[in-house]
C-alpha cells in the first residue's frame, strides 16, 4: 500500500498563477534542489530542517543545501545512536534524530505574557512581541506528521486554544520526506502512522537514488504548497517514477526495527495497572525525563511566574516538564507519583492508552526516539510485551484483571 | 601610648578570610603576622589517586576567583608530564580564556574592592550612589571578561570546558565573533579605567620589591615564559622549586614562599609589568605612554593603575585573538599511545601572580603526587614587610587609623586568600 | 436522677437491636442481671482503669468516650447515640476500662452485668457466637475509624 | 525575520491576548477568618468587568501576583452574580499569600474551570452529601443551589467531618443549616475537648443512620481521597448503587484548561473532565496507588 | 521606601566562588542592593552591620571546631538561612577527606601538621543547624541565586527544578553525549540547574549540582560499567564535588564493593 496514490502525470507547473494542482506529482533534479530552498525563502519562510551537529542529525536553520546531512545516515538501537557515512550522497538518508518539530511549535521555554501592576488594584497583561516567523519544516517524516496532528489536537483541538501554538501552526509549511529506510528503533508500521506520508503535508518529497539517479519526486499536498513551487524547475513525473517512490517506502516498511503489538492495548494497560512489570522497569528507569522530552507528542509543561525583585512585574513562562519529575505530581501533602514505577506507568499508560480517552488517538507514533534516547535503553515495545505476557489470562468466569 | 595591642576581626573586600596580628613595641612593629585562617582543604592530598583529566576541574575549586589560573597551570604541568604540546588555535583559545579571567578578576578588584579605598566608601554599592557611572563601567568591564569565560569556558566560575590537551569543545568562528562588540566596548571602558585609576590620589610610598614573573619572548606573559626576577633570576618555569621554597609559619594555615637563600618577593601585576612593560600591545602601550606611567612601579597603591593596564591589554589581546581565530581540527590533543609514569611542572600567570603546579602521574593515568604554590602564599611574606614599613613610618596613628591603613595596604595586593586563606582578623598588640 | 429506673422486660430486651434474634433461654438467663439506668448529662459512667463489669446499650441520649491524661485536656475520641453499644472490657482480661465514658446528654441505657454475660456466652456457644458476630464488626469499624483518626485524614 | 511572506504564509489572526492562561484583576472585597488557617475571600472584579457565572463544584486559578498560582474551588453562592467567593486554607506559600490578603488586595484570577456537581441528577431523589475538611468549600455552592430548589428533591442528609471543632468552616451558616427542619446536617469531628457537645468520630460513623432511600438517592462526596473511598464503600454497603455517587478529586492543577498535563488521573484530565467525576468511573482507579 | 530586608553572606570552608556568583550578577547587582540592605557581606563591603538578618546566605562547609561553633551563631542571627553551593549543601570537594585519613592528609600537605586545626570531616550546614533552603551547584547558578533571594523577599517558593540535568539538555536541544558518543555522564542522576553546560560542551556531566530528587544510581552505575568505566572510575565520578551527598556517597560505596 503506497501513499502515492492518484499519480498525476501531465501539465507542467504553471508559473505565476496558483501553481500546480494539489495532488499532482513532479520531478525535481538534485542539482535544482537549491531552487526549492530559494522558493521557500522567497515565499517568506524561515527554513528549518535536518543538519549535522554534535554527532547527530538535529533540526536547525537551513541556509543552503550544504547545511543538509548529505551522505550521512545513522545507526540506532536502544540507548545508542551513531552517525555513519552513506555510500551515496542522499540528502535525507537518515532516520529521525533526537529533535522533533515540537520544539518549533511548542518551544522548550516560552514567554507567555507579563503582568504589570498599574496601580494598587489593577494590572495589565502584555504579550511579548510576536517572535514567530513563518517556518517551513523541511524533511518531515510520516510519523512526525502524525505527531504534529496529535499535538495540534492537544493545543488547538479542544475548548482551550493555546494562542502561541495556534499562531505557529498557522504559519508552518510542512515539506514532508518519504522514508526510504527505517531505523533500528522505528515501529511506525505497527502504530499505523507510516512510513508512507499520506496527508497533512503541503509538499512531499521522495528522494530517488537508484543507479546514479538523484532526483526528488514532489507531490503537491495543498494550495500553499503549490504556490511555493512557483519558479521551481519541475518536470512531470512518470508512472514509473511514482512506482520507484512507492518502492522506496515499501523498503522502509519492511525494514522496521521494532514492532508494537497494539491489539487491545488500551484495555491491556488499564487492566494491568498493578502488573509486576512496572516495578521491574521502575528499577531500570532513571526518571531522567529523556523519553518524554524527546517524544514528539509529549506536551506536559509547567508554568513559572518570574517576578522582578520589586514584584511589580511578573512574567509568566512556560517550560517543558515531564511526568517523570517527582515535583510534577506534587500536592501539598507530597508527590502523588512518588515512585519511579508509578511515574513510568503514568507515562506509558498515558502515551498508549489514556491518550485515546483524552484526545481520541494514541499518543505514540512509533518514531522510536524514546527507545534510542533512553540512556539505559528501555524499550517501550518490550515493556508492553512484558505486560502482555505477565497479564493474567481471563479464564472462564474470570471477571476483571488481577 | 607607644606600646599597644590592636585587634581587628575581619579584613573586608579581600577574597577569603585571614587575620593580622601586629605587635608594637616602642613605636616599632615588633611582630607582623599575616594569619591565614582559611580552613585547610588538603587539595594536594585529595588529588592523589585521581585521573589526570580531573586535575583541572578539581584544582579550579581551590579558588572561585581565579579558577582558570588553576586550570591553566594544571593543564600545562600535566601536558609537560605527558609530553603534549598545545599550539596554534588551541593555544590562542587558552590565552583568550585567560584574558577573560584577567579582565573579570581585575575589574572586580579595581571597582568593587579597591577603588572604594581611594574614594572613601566602604563598598562599591555605596560608592555607586555618588559614582554610579563609574561603578557601572566596572560592572560592564567585569561582565565582558565573564562573557569570554562563559562562551569559551561554559560558565564564569569553574569553567567546564578546559581539558588537558585543549578543550572539550571549540567554538566555531562566528560564535566567537559574537564577543567582539562587547570586547570593543570593553576596550574603551578599559582605557577609561586606566585614566580613571591614574588620576586617583596615591599616598607616596616606595617599596624595594624583588619582582618575580614570567617573561615570554613575544607577548605579555600569561601561560608561557621563563621565570625571571628583578634581581636577575632567569630559570625555566618548570624548575620553580629550585629557586623558591615554602615554609610553614605557626600562625597560619597557608605556607609562605621565599627565595631560597633569600627573602620575600612580590608576584602579580606590579611584578609582571615591571618585567614585561616592553611587551604591551600597541593600543595599551600608547595609553600607558600618554598617562606617563613609569615602567617600574614600586608604589603598591598604584597597583590599581597597573591592574587597569592589564585589563586593557587583556581586552586588546582578546580582540586580536578572536580576529585571528580559525577553529582547530580537533578540540584537544591526546597523549600518544600508552601512558608512561612521569612528572611535570608549570607556572602560569594568575591575575594575582605566578601559580606553580607540579604533578607525578602513574602509567594508569592517576596522580601520585601534587604540589601547588598559589600567588598569595608567595606574596604573604612581602605583604607583611609592607605592613611593617607602614607601621614604622607612622606609629603615632590611632588604632582605628592603623587598622584602616593596614587593610588598605593589604588590599593593594588583591590577596586571593581563598587560595590559601580566610578573613583577615587584624590584631594589633602594642607591648 | 442518676441510677436505676423502670426495670426492663424480657420483651424489651429481646427487641433491642443488638440482642434481637438471640435465644429466649439465653436472654432469660441475662434478664436478672440486666437493669435500666438513667444518667444526667455530664455523668461519668465509667473511668479508665476501673474494673469493667458492665455492657451498655444506649436507648436514649449520647455518650462520649474520652481519654483523660493528667496535664492535658480531655480528648473525646468517639460519641455514641441511641442503638449503639459500648463497654466490652468485661470480655477481655484484665477487665479494666480503657477510656472514660461520659454522658453528653441526659441518657437512658440498658446495663448487662459482664460476668453474667460472660457465663451465658460460655454456656450457650451458639448464642455466644451470634453475640460476637454482632460485637466484632462494631469493634472493627471503630478500629478502622480510629486508624484514620490517627492518620489525621484532614491534616494540612 | 518578521516580513510577511509574499505568497503563502500567515493567514490566522494573531491573538491579541495571552490566551487561556491570562488572568484578570480582582480585588478582595471582604475577608472572613474561618479557622486558624483558613479564610474566605470575596473577590470583586475590576470596575466595569463582569464576573463569569459558575456552576457548583467548579474552580478558579488564583494568585497574589508573583507569589504563585493555585487552583481554588469556588465556595460562593452561584445565585449571586458579581463576585467570586473562595475559601483558602494556607498550606503552601501561594495559599499563604492568598489567605493573608486583606480587603483591597489585588488578586489575579481566571476561570471558572472544570465540571461541577451534576445538580440536576438530584431532582426527585434523596440527597446525601458527605464533606470532609476544606472539602466543604466546593460543596457549599451545591448546598446553596439545592436549598434554593428545596422542593425539587427528597430528603437531604449532610454529613460534615473536620479535624476538631476549631476546624469547622462557615460556623454561623452551619448553625443556621443545622436549624433547618427540611434537611439533616450532621457534624462530626475526629477529636474534641469537653467543650464540644457534638459528635466525635469519622464521617463514616454517622452514615449508618443517615436517612435516604438507597434505591432513589444520589450522593456527592468531597474530601480526602481515602475518606471519600471509605464513604462510598459504606454507602454502597447500604445499597446505594455506584452510579448514584459523585466524588470531587484533587491533583495539582497548573493551566486549568487541559493543556499542561499535571492533573492527570488515569484517563482523566481533572481540570477539564473533573474535578467532579462519577464514582462509578473512578472507583477502581482510586484503589491504584500512585496513579 | 519601607525598611529593606537585611541580607548577610557568610563564608565557611570554600573557594568563594558561590558568593562571587552574587557579584557576577553584574546586571542585577545594583538592583538587588536597592531592594535589600546588604548588611554583612565581608567580601564586598567593609561596612558590617550587626544582626539579626532576614536572609543569610551561607557558603562553605564546616571543617573546623571553630566553624562548628560559628554556624550556630549565624543561625541564631538569621530569620532565614539558605545554603549556597555544594560545600554548604553536601560538604564540597573537601568532603573527600571524609573517606580518608585526615591525619595523613595533614602530613601530606604541611611540614608542621601540629599547627593545623581541623575536623576529620567536612560536613554540610544542614548537619549542624536547620536550613530553610539549599541551593545546589559547584558553583551555584547566578540566576538561581537571584531567584532564591527574590523568592525569600516576597515569601514565595523559589522556582528551582529538582529533576535531572537531562531535562535541561533536552530543552536546550543538546545531543545526548551518552547515547550519541558513549561518553560517561552523570546527568541522569544529577540535579538540573547548571543549564546542562557540560553536555552542551560535549563532555559528560560531573555532578556538580549533586543528586536529583529521584536518583537511580544503581541502574546508572551499571550502565556506566557498560560504557567502559571500571569500578574505580565509577567511584571517582560520584566522589567529586558532592561526594558526601547521601545518594552519591551510597553510589560510591557500591562502586567500592563492586571493585572489591
Amino acid at each position: 500500500m503506497s501513499g502515492l496514490r492518484n499519480a498525476h502525470v501531465g501539465d507542467p507547473p504553471s508559473h505565476g498563477g496558483m501553481g500546480p494542482a494539489v495532488g499532482s506529482r513532479w520531478l525535481l533534479a538534485r542539482d535544482e534542489f537549491p531552487s526549492l530552498l530559494d522558493a521557500l525563502r522567497r515565499a517568506g519562510y524561515r527554513i528549518v530542517g535536518p543538519t549535522v551537529r554534535d554527532g547527530a542529525i538535529v533540526y536547525g536553520s537551513i541556509r543552503s543545501v550544504a547545511d543538509l546531512p548529505e551522505g550521512w545516515t545513522d545507526r540506532q538501537s536502544a540507548g545508542a545512536y551513531r552517525l555513519e557515512r552513506r555510500p551515496d550522497r542522499a540528502l535525507f538518508g537518515y532516520n529521525v534524530g533526537p529533535h522533533s518539530w515540537k520544539k518549533y511549535l511548542f518551544p522548550p521555554r516560552e514567554h507567555l505574557f507579563t503582568l504589570r501592576r498599574t496601580d494598587a488594584a489593577k494590572f495589565e497583561v502584555s504579550v511579548p512581541e510576536d517572535p514567530d516567523p513563518p517556518m517551513a519544516y523541511l524533511g518531515v517524516r510520516a510519523c512526525e506528521i502524525a505527531a504534529l496532528n496529535i499535538q495540534d489536537r492537544v493545543f488547538v483541538g479542544g475548548a482551550a486554544v493555546d494562542p502561541g501554538y495556534a499562531r505557529r501552526k498557522a504559519r508552518r509549511l510542512v515539506v514532508a520526506v518519504q522514508c526510504g529506510q527505517a531505523g533500528g528503533t522505528c515501529f511506525c508500521v505497527s502504530m499505523g502512522t507510516g512510513p508512507a506520508v499520506r496527508d497533512g503535508f503541503d509538499l512531499s518529497l521522495t528522494e530517488l537514488l537508484d543507479e546514479g539517479r538523484h532526483e526528488f519526486l514532489v507531490e503537491i499536498g495543498t494550495a500553499d504548497g503549490a504556490r511555493v513551487l512557483d519558479g521551481v524547475p519541475l518536470r512531470p513525473a512518470e508512472p514509473s517514477d511514482v512506482r520507484a517512490g512507492e518502492a522506496r517506502v515499501a523498503d522502509a516498511a519492511r525494514a522496521m526495527g521494532r514492532a508494537m503489538d497494539t491489539e487491545g492495548i488500551h484495555d491491556l494497560l488499564l487492566g494491568n495497572l498493578e502488573s509486576p512489570v512496572w516495578d521491574d522497569v521502575g528499577r531500570r528507569c532513571l526518571a531522567c525525563t529523556n523519553c518524554t522530552l524527546a517524544c514528539p507528542t509529549c506536551f506536559c509543561h509547567s508554568t513559572e511566574e518570574v517576578p522582578d525583585l520589586s514584584a511589580e512585574r511578573d512574567e509568566r513562562w512556560r517550560r517543558w516538564d515531564s511526568c517523570f519529575n517527582l515535583a510534577f505530581s506534587e500536592l501539598h501533602t507530597g508527590s502523588v507519583r512518588s515512585t519511579t514505577p508509578a511515574r513510568y506507568r503514568q507515562w506509558l499508560t498515558h502515551k498508549l492508552a489514556t491518550w485515546f480517552d483524552q484526545f481520541g488517538s494514541s499518543g505514540c507514533v512509533g518514531c522510536g526516539r524514546c527507545i534510542t534516547w533512553c540512556p539505559v535503553g528501555i524499550d517501550l515495545t518490550a515493556e508492553v510485551r512484558a505486560i502482555r505476557a505477565a497479564a493474567p489470562r481471563p479464564g472462564p468466569g474470570a471477571g476483571g484483571t488481577a | 601610648m607607644t606600646d599597644r595591642t590592636i585587634a581587628v576581626d575581619y579584613l573586608a573586600r579581600v577574597e577569603g578570610e585571614g587575620s593580622l596580628r601586629l605587635r608594637l613595641e616602642g613605636g616599632k612593629a615588633k611582630e607582623v603576622e599575616l594569619r591565614i585562617f582559611e580552613p585547610p582543604r588538603f587539595f594536594e592530598a585529595l588529588l592523589r589517586g585521581r585521573s589526570y583529566l580531573e586535575a583541572p576541574d578539581i584544582t579550579a575549586r581551590i579558588c572561585g576567583i581565579c579558577p582558570v589560573a588553576y586550570q591553566m597551570s594544571a593543564c600545562h604541568a600535566l601536558e609537560r608530564a605527558l609530553g603534549l604540546r598545545v599550539v596554534g588555535p588551541l593555544r590562542d583559545l587558552r590565552r583568550l580564556l585567560y584574558c577573560g579571567e584577567w579582565i573579570e578578576s581585575h575589574a572586580l578588584h579595581i571597582y568593587l574592592l579597591h577603588a572604594p579605598d581611594f574614594l572613601g566608601y566602604p563598598d562599591a554599592i555605596r560608592m555607586a550612589k555618588d559614582h554610579r557611572a563609574t561603578v557601572e563601567t566596572g560592572l560592564a568591564l567585569k561582565q565582558a571578561g565573564n562573557a569570554i569565560l562563559e562562551l569559551l569556558g561554559g560558565r564564569e566560575i569553574h569553567p567546564i570546558n578546559v581539558r588537558v590537551g585543549g578543550f572539550y569543545r571549540v567554538p566555531p568562528r562566528e560564535e566567537l565573533e559574537t564577543l567582539l562588540p562587547t570586547l570593543e566596548a570593553a576596550l574603551g571602558a578599559a582605557e577609561r579605567t586606566v585614566r580613571f585609576a591614574s588620576g586617583l590620589p596615591f599616598p607616596r610610598v616606595e617599596e624595594a620589591y624583588e619582582f618575580v614573573a614570567l617573561r615570554h619572548p613575544e607577548e605579555y606573559p600569561m601561560n608561557e615564559g621563563e621565570l625571571v626576577s628583578s634581581e636577575g633570576l632567569v630559570l625555566p618555569q618548570e624548575r620553580f622549586e629550585e629557586a623558591f621554597e615554602e615554609v610553614q609559619v605557626p600562625y597560619s594555615h597557608a605556607l609562605q614562599a621565599r627565595r631560597r637563600g633569600g627573602g620575600a618577593y612580590l608576584v602579580g601585576p606590579l611584578a609582571r609589568f615591571a618585567l614585561n612593560h616592553d611587551r604591551l600591545p600597541p593600543k595599551t602601550r600608547r595609553v600607558v605612554e600618554e598617562i606617563g606611567l613609569e615602567p617600574v612601579v614600586r608604589n603598591p597603591y598604584r597597583s590599581i593603575v597597573v591592574r587597569a593596564v592589564e585589563v586593557m591589554l587583556a581586552c586588546e589581546e582578546a580582540i586580536r585573538l578572536i580576529r585571528g581565530y580559525a577553529p582547530p581540527e580537533r578540540p584537544h590533543v591526546d597523549p600518544p599511545g600508552e601512558l608512561a609514569g612521569a612528572s611535570g611542572a608549570a607556572v602560569t600567570e594568575a591575575p594575582r601572580g605566578i601559580l606553580f603546579h607540579r604533578y607525578e602521574i602513574g602509567n594508569d593515568g592517576l596522580i601520585r603526587a601534587a604540589r601547588i604554590v598559589p600567588p598569595t602564599s608567595q606574596n604573604q611574606a612581602r605583604i607583611e614587610e609592607d605592613l611593617r614599613h607602614l607601621v614604622d613610618a607612622r606609629p603615632d596613628r590611632t588604632d582605628r587609623e592603623l587598622t584602616d591603613a593596614c587593610e588598605r595596604a593589604i588590599r593593594n595586593h588583591d590577596p586571593c586568600i581563598s587560595c590559601a586563606t580566610h578573613f583577615l582578623r587584624l590584631e594589633v598588640e602594642r607591648a | 436522677m442518676n441510677g436505676p429506673v423502670r426495670p426492663i422486660t424480657s420483651a424489651e430486651l429481646e427487641a433491642h437491636a443488638f440482642l434481637h434474634g438471640l435465644s429466649a433461654r439465653f436472654l432469660a438467663e441475662l434478664l436478672p442481671h440486666t437493669e435500666r439506668r438513667e444518667f444526667a448529662a455530664g455523668h461519668t459512667v465509667a473511668r479508665e482503669g476501673d474494673p469493667a463489669r458492665e455492657f451498655f446499650l444506649i436507648e436514649v441520649g449520647k455518650v462520649a468516650l474520652e481519654i483523660v491524661a493528667e496535664g492535658r485536656p480531655h480528648l473525646t475520641v468517639l460519641t455514641l447515640g441511641p442503638g449503639e453499644v459500648f463497654g466490652w472490657s468485661w470480655l477481655v482480661p484484665p477487665h479494666l476500662w480503657r477510656v472514660d465514658a461520659r454522658t453528653l446528654k441526659p441518657s437512658r441505657v440498658v446495663v448487662v452485668a459482664g460476668p453474667a454475660l460472660r457465663d451465658a456466652l460460655e454456656a450457650h456457644p451458639e448464642d455466644g457466637y451470634r453475640f460476637l458476630r454482632r460485637l466484632v464488626p462494631i469493634l472493627a469499624r471503630r478500629l478502622d475509624a480510629t486508624r484514620l483518626q490517627v492518620f489525621d485524614v484532614y491534616r494540612p | 525575520m518578521s516580513t510577511a511572506p509574499e505568497i503563502a504564509g500567515p493567514v490566522a489572526p494573531v491573538p491579541s491576548h495571552g490566551g487561556p492562561l491570562e488572568p484578570a484583576p480582582f480585588t478582595v472585597r471582604a475577608r472572613a477568618q474561618e479557622t486558624r488557617d483558613t479564610v474566605s475571600l470575596v473577590l470583586a472584579p475590576a470596575p466595569g468587568s463582569e464576573v463569569p457565572a459558575f456552576r457548583p463544584g467548579q474552580f478558579n486559578m488564583l494568585s497574589v501576583p508573583g507569589r504563585g498560582e493555585v487552583a481554588i474551588s469556588i465556595s460562593g453562592d452561584p445565585g449571586r452574580a458579581g463576585e467570586w467567593v473562595h475559601t483558602v486554607r494556607a498550606l503552601g506559600l501561594a495559599t499563604q499569600a492568598l489567605a493573608g490578603s486583606m480587603p483591597g488586595t489585588l488578586i489575579a484570577a481566571r476561570g471558572p474551570y472544570g465540571q461541577g456537581w451534576p445538580v440536576d441528577r438530584a431532582w426527585g431523589k434523596d440527597v446525601v452529601i458527605v464533606a470532609g475538611g476544606v472539602g466543604l468549600a466546593p460543596v457549599r455552592p451545591l448546598l446553596l443551589e439545592l436549598l434554593r430548589h428545596r422542593a425539587r428533591f427528597g430528603r437531604l442528609e449532610v454529613i460534615y467531618g473536620a479535624r476538631t471543632p476549631d476546624d469547622l468552616l462557615y460556623a454561623p451558616e452551619l448553625a443556621a443549616w443545622r436549624g433547618r427542619t427540611d434537611a439533616r446536617f450532621q457534624v462530626t469531628v475526629d477529636a474534641a475537648g469537653r467543650d464540644w457537645y457534638g459528635d466525635v468520630g469519622l464521617v463514616t460513623q454517622r452514615l449508618p443512620d443517615a436517612r435516604f432511600d438507597p434505591a432513589s438517592a444520589v450522593a456527592f462526596l468531597c474530601g480526602p481521597e481515602i475518606m471519600m473511598r471509605l464513604t462510598a464503600e459504606t454507602l454502597e454497603g447500604r445499597g446505594l448503587p455506584r452510579e448514584g455517587i459523585w466524588v470531587s478529586l484533587e491533583r495539582t492543577m497548573q493551566c486549568g484548561v487541559g493543556l499542561c498535563g499535571h492533573c492527570q488521573f488515569g484517563p482523566y484530565l481533572l481540570c477539564r473532565d473533573g474535578p467532579v467525576l462519577p464514582y462509578r468511573d473512578v472507583a477502581r482507579l482510586l484503589r491504584i496507588r500512585g496513579l | 521606601m519601607a525598611v529593606r530586608p537585611r541580607l548577610a553572606v557568610w563564608k565557611f570552608a570554600s573557594c568563594d566562588g558561590c558568593q562571587l556568583s552574587l557579584l557576577d550578577c553584574e546586571d542585577e547587582l545594583l538592583a538587588v542592593a536597592g531592594e535589600v540592605e546588604i548588611a554583612n557581606f565581608v567580601e564586598a563591603s567593609s561596612a558590617v552591620a550587626p544582626g539579626p538578618y532576614d536572609l543569610s546566605l551561607v557558603e562553605g562547609s564546616v571543617t573546623t571546631p571553630e566553624d562548628a561553633r560559628r554556624i550556630q551563631e549565624v543561625r541564631a542571627q538569621s530569620k532565614h538561612l539558605v545554603t549556597i553551593g555544594a560545600c554548604a549543601t553536601a560538604g564540597g570537594i573537601q568532603a573527600l577527606r571524609n573517606f580518608q585519613d585526615v591525619e595523613e592528609f595533614r602530613r601530606a600537605v604541611y611540614a608542621r601538621p601540629e599547627y593545623i586545626a581541623t575536623l576529620a570531616t567536612s560536613t554540610a550546614i544542614r548537619d549542624h543547624v536547620p536550613v530553610d533552603f539549599e541551593l545546589r551547584g559547584c558553583p551555584i547558578n547566578k540566576a538561581q541565586v537571584l531567584e532564591v533571594i527574590a523568592a525569600f523577599l516576597h515569601r514565595r517558593r523559589p522556582t528551582v527544578a529538582t529533576g535531572s540535568v537531562c531535562a535541561e539538555c533536552k530543552r536546550r536541544g543538546v545531543v545526548c553525549v551518552v547515547v550519541a558518543q558513549g561518553t560517561p555522564c552523570l546527568g541522569p542522576v544529577t540535579q538540573a540547574g547548571c543549564g546542562a553546560i557540560c553536555p552542551a560542551y560535549r563532555r559528560g556531566c560531573y555532578g556538580c549540582f549533586g543528586p536529583q530528587d529521584s536518583p537511580n544510581t544503581p541502574a546508572w552505575s551499571s550502565r556506566l560499567g557498560e560504557l567502559g568505566l571500571a569500578p574505580g572510575a565509577i567511584l571517582r565520578i560520584y566522589r567529586t564535588f558532592n561526594a558526601a551527598a547521601p545518594a552519591f556517597r551510597a553510589a560510591g560505596d557500591a562502586a567500592v564493593q563492586e571493585g572489591g
